[in-house]
């Protein structure tokens, strides 16, 4: 059985990769899983410096799902590839590098440094992250703002370039096209939505940063048919994100249109899912008589029942 | 090098109408288990609760041969999660993930180990009283509650050789008022003998005991309780202000580099609860 | 205790308003709700004629929440104001309905009908059916489209008209404004988000029109933070909508900036929830000495801690 | 007029691996239940499922007195809902809404009546087994499942005077292959008796009797089983394309002019399951 999957020039073993900000920098997780047998690691979310994020409370629990304002705390990326990265590489992790930045210019940097680096496979551009104030998310929510990072980043690394998608939007195929266009080798989505939660006996919000992104099982169904949306209008590798905690929600992705998947909140859940999510799929091939996985990226039969015998 | 197991419930013995003992078939886990540490459960099946719960490891279940079998924890029902594990019944299967976290440094005699709980933050401390045995030295709890009836496991305490005192907030057992009061008296009489204090409790009352050691020139550690998401260090919601070598302070992991911490490290002004 | 609220010129007992498609015509619930108790009914949308809708499966159910894929089944409004209309007069209910159409001349069409029959509370414009091809949610999603439908059925009734918003965009604030300024006399949000969901066996969709409008306890904490986005940009009174299943919830949305919620889903779940609900909302106001509840709208303390200790 | 309890389950007795039958203390349900009636139950707490699942009242259960003191549900585990109520454990409860639905109306004599089950569509029959006994009229029941271990609770149909005729598929009690089989023999022996005929089964063996039905000239009730979202009417989920006085096909809602329809109705071309 072939679980490979490929992004570009980049061939995964498999298509679970670990979301970024939730597998902290991978290596935390190297007495729970051999991180050489995940098809990818995505690490927590880096801007050039370091940065504390926001005070505590960060997160907070909604039904079938969690808000978080991290706020990006984090060691930047020159402490990242000193005391992360020999490690990752070591370990043969296939390490996608979440990066963040307040300007074009910061993105292109962070790439730079980390395409001089041994040992990094992908650069996830988040420009999707609900959770600060300046960058991020102002790149990711108009389309010249994404066409200018992924383009200006795309002409300073020999990388794969994957910007990533916010669902907080009218038309996120739009961007999908807009990242198509600028050169990017994948698009990955969606990133968390923007929510908030109140304490109605003090009143005041449950979270130190008032708002927060929702993710985990209740957002899976809207990520679903962004992904699907998005298969139709660009022909990049779509990584599909949102809410993903066993092997059914990973088929249903691909069936929609995604290349491979990421999971995030559920690892906080369920951090030995890998291999029980690994086996789900082998299982499913095996009934389906399916030998390449990756042949079931966009398999979606949408054709309607005919419903002659009534006018409606 | 923790494990997930998925425990069944052996029993789920109600102490109050808040507090309940649930002890779990988890033999992996309580073989692995150094005092202080703490599992994630899953409180329920589905979505809804979504996220695991963080809780001490309170006693380690052992066979006659003293083989470990499971783990006990001391639950106290505040929301919906410890509300569901207050209801869950003999034979629920409830996954376990650990041990996780820093655990506690058990004093070498002849330091004295003084153990400090407030409430339901008497948990981490059967299993730190269990090894301080073994270590043989001098070894007292002061534990505080709202009253009497809120006071649990005295005599498990004494029969492991833990000199215990109580104090309760409406003066029914023990002493009157907070347990930083006997502390206090206590630690003046002891002035110049080598004191280790072990803290867990409600944030104020850590605060209030961690000022405590500060003034006598005691080392102290407390057990932190934060939110926790995920207890491995994937998701950075645990964060507490603590100072590092050079002094400045920082947000780290209390699920890795804590729950338990030197008192002296943590910034009082910036923690959440 | 006063738990009465004000939308324009019209009074509610109590904010609690059974949301349209989540209630029928209303009457079916008259034996399990005094619907002369409820703050008001909102009716299952109502085109000029009647219309099948879709076909089954119209419904999944995901965390937390369901997809619904309807498609606006009902029995047009010449039968609504002969048929079910006068019941509703009758039981004392505040009748909110609830009309679609896919030209704006329908919207007006309808609108004038029901202004010309006693019973009728206020209209609520579905401009935000992600179940439809045509009319609907193509108004919804442009800001043009927004004003031109509620401009058009300001001048034709003197009843208070309240668009009904999609959380399928970027700005759902900007959509407020446009309303506002278009002479609404409130807006009420949210409607579903368009998701879908994947049967992995079979490979097709879920539901016959593969897409769906996801409802429920899951996007609670979006819809609050667009019911916050809006109080800030508007001075229209917001009707709070999504996943409020208990006291708890309506008082979040209302101190988000809510002057009244609608419940639907919950209903499917808790069909007896209303006096439950109006209990918890009486006991919070007797434990907070709040002596009018409408004074809670808007309440929310968003002031930042101060966390000078740290640089963060 | 439905109600809704928050019924405690007295039992949940395994019949097989995927069947049980689940005994609620729901007296004001079972006080006001007609037979073919269902009810809406919540599975689990939480919002994951959210849903409730509609079921088939199978039993009345009553006192010495005769007065109901609550019902069974016969649960068939096919996936989340079901399998939950399958776990169920006594003590537990389950929230229940109903009686709801239009009910079989029994035949009256000299009318026979005649029930047509496929697995899990014995369900509804007990009630109306009894209403019938009640009328004093023939009845039978054509019980069809896979295979002998399928077939449940066939003495208490004997028990209320019922004459049952059983089938198989794989043979192994009763007459091998579908229950259309001996139904149709029957109804050739029975030309020109007044028969009424009530089914509940899989969609196509309801369509297939049907279609029996009409050739014979015989008026046959089904009991259809679509998904529902509220059970009250509210939701337009449950539709089924039935032909109205006039003969033109419009989606119904099946909670509230059914689960019971004259199969003369049903657009079988149009339904979903
Ligand atoms: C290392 C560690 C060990 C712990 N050991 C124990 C133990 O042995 N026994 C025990 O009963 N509890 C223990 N706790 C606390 C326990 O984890 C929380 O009480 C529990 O997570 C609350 O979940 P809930 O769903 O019941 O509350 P929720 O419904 O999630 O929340 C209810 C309210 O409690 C607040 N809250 C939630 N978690 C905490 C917390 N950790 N501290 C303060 N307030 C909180 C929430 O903000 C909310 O206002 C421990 C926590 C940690 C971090
Ligand atoms: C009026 C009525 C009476 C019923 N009486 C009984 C009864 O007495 N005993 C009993 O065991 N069941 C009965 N059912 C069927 C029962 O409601 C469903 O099996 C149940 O809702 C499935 O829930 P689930 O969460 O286990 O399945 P899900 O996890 O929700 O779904 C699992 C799979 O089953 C399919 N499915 C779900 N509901 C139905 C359905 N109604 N028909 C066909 N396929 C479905 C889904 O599409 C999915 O593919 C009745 C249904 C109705 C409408
Ligand atoms: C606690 C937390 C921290 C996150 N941090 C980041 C981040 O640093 N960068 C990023 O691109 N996405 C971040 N995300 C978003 C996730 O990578 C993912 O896109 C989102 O959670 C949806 O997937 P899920 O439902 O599987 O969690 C974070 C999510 C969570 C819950
Ligand atoms: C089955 C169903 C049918 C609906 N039909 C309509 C409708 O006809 N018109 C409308 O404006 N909204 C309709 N809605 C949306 C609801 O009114 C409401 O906006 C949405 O469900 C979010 O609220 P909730 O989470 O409380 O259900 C429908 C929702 C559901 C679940
Ligand atoms: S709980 Fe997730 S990092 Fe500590
Ligand atoms: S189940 Fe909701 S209308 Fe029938």
């Amino acid at each position: 059985m072939d679980l490979s999957v490929s992004i570009g020039a980049l061939t995964l073993p498999n298509p679970l990769i670990a979301a970024s900000g939730c597998f902290g920098y991978g290596v935390e997780y190297r007495d729970v899983v051999d991180l050489s047998a995940l098809g990818g690691v995505a690490v927590k979310g880096l801007f050039l410096a370091e940065r504390e994020g926001h005070q505590p409370p960060r997160i907070v629990e909604t039904p079938a799902g969690m808000l978080n304002a991290i706020g990006l705390q984090g060691i930047g990326v020159h402490r990242f590839v000193r005391e992360k990265l020999p490690e990752l590489r070591d370990r043969g992790a296939i390490v996608f590098v979440n990066i963040c930045g307040t300007t074009v210019d910061e993105y292109c940097e962070i790439a730079r440094i980390l395409s001089d680096h041994e040992g990094v496979a992908a650069i996830e551009l988040n420009i999707s992250c609900p959770n600060i104030k300046a960058g991020g998310i102002t790149f990711g929510c108009s389309l010249t703002g994404t066409h200018n990072v992924v383009s200006a980043v795309r002409k300073v690394t020999a990388l794969p370039v994957i910007p990533k998608l916010t669902p907080n939007v009218t038309d996120v195929a739009s961007f999908a096209r807009a990242a198509e266009e600028a050169g990017a080798d994948a698009v990955s989505l969606v990133n968390t939505f923007l929510a908030m939660a109140i304490d109605v006996e003090t009143r005041r919000p449950k979270l130190t940063n008032i708002v927060g992104g929702l993710s985990g099982p209740a957002i899976r169904p809207i990520a679903v048919r962004m992904v699907y949306e998005c298969r139709q209008a660009v022909k990049l590798p779509i990584i599909g994100i949102g809410g993903i905690a066993t092997a059914e929600d990973v088929l249903e992705f691909m069936i929609a249109g995604a290349t491979a998947v990421q999971i995030g909140t559920a690892n906080f859940v369920e951090p030995f899912l890998w291999t029980r999510v690994l086996q789900g799929l082998r299982d499913y091939m095996a009934r389906h008589a399916i030998g390449r996985l990756a042949d079931l990226t966009g398999s979606l039969d949408a054709t309607r029942k005919e419903t002659a015998w009534i006018s409606s | 090098m923790p494990v997930d197991v998925d425990a069944a419930v052996i029993s789920n013995t109600r102490l109050s109408d808040d507090y309940s003992v649930i002890a779990l078939a988890a033999p992996e886990v309580a073989a692995l288990a150094q005092p202080g540490q703490f599992v994630m459960v899953k409180t329920s099946r589905g979505a809804d609760p979504l996220l695991r719960r963080p809780f001490s490891i309170f006693e380690i279940l052992r066979d006659a041969d003293q083989r470990p079998i499971g783990l006990t924890l001391l639950n106290k029902r505040i929301g919906v999660g410890t509300g569901r594990l207050y209801d869950a019944a003999a034979g629920a299967r409830l996954a376990c993930l650990g041990p996780l976290g820093r655990p506690f440094e058990p004093a070498a005699p002849p330091a004295e180990a003084w153990m400090v709980a407030g409430g339901v933050g008497l948990a981490p401390f059967v299993t730190l009283a269990e090894a301080l045995r073994a270590g043989g030295g001098t070894r007292r709890l002061f534990y505080g509650a709202r009253s009497a009836a809120d006071l649990y496991y005295v005599e498990l305490f004494e029969r492991l050789g833990v000199a215990v005192t109580l104090a309760t907030e409406d003066g029914t057992r023990g002493q009157r008022g907070f347990v930083t009061g006997p502390l206090d008296a206590a630690l003046r009489t002891a002035a110049g003998r080598d004191i280790r204090l072990y803290v867990c409790g409600p944030t104020p009352m850590m605060r209030a005991v961690a000022a405590l050691a500060d003034a006598h020139g005691v080392r102290c550690d407390v057990s932190l309780e934060q939110v926790m998401g995920c207890g491995l260090g994937g998701c950075y919601s645990c964060v507490v202000p603590a100072r590092d070598a050079g002094g400045a302070p920082h947000l780290v992991r209390s699920c890795l580099d804590g729950p338990v911490f030197d008192a002296a490290r943590i910034v009082w002004d910036g923690l959440a609860h």
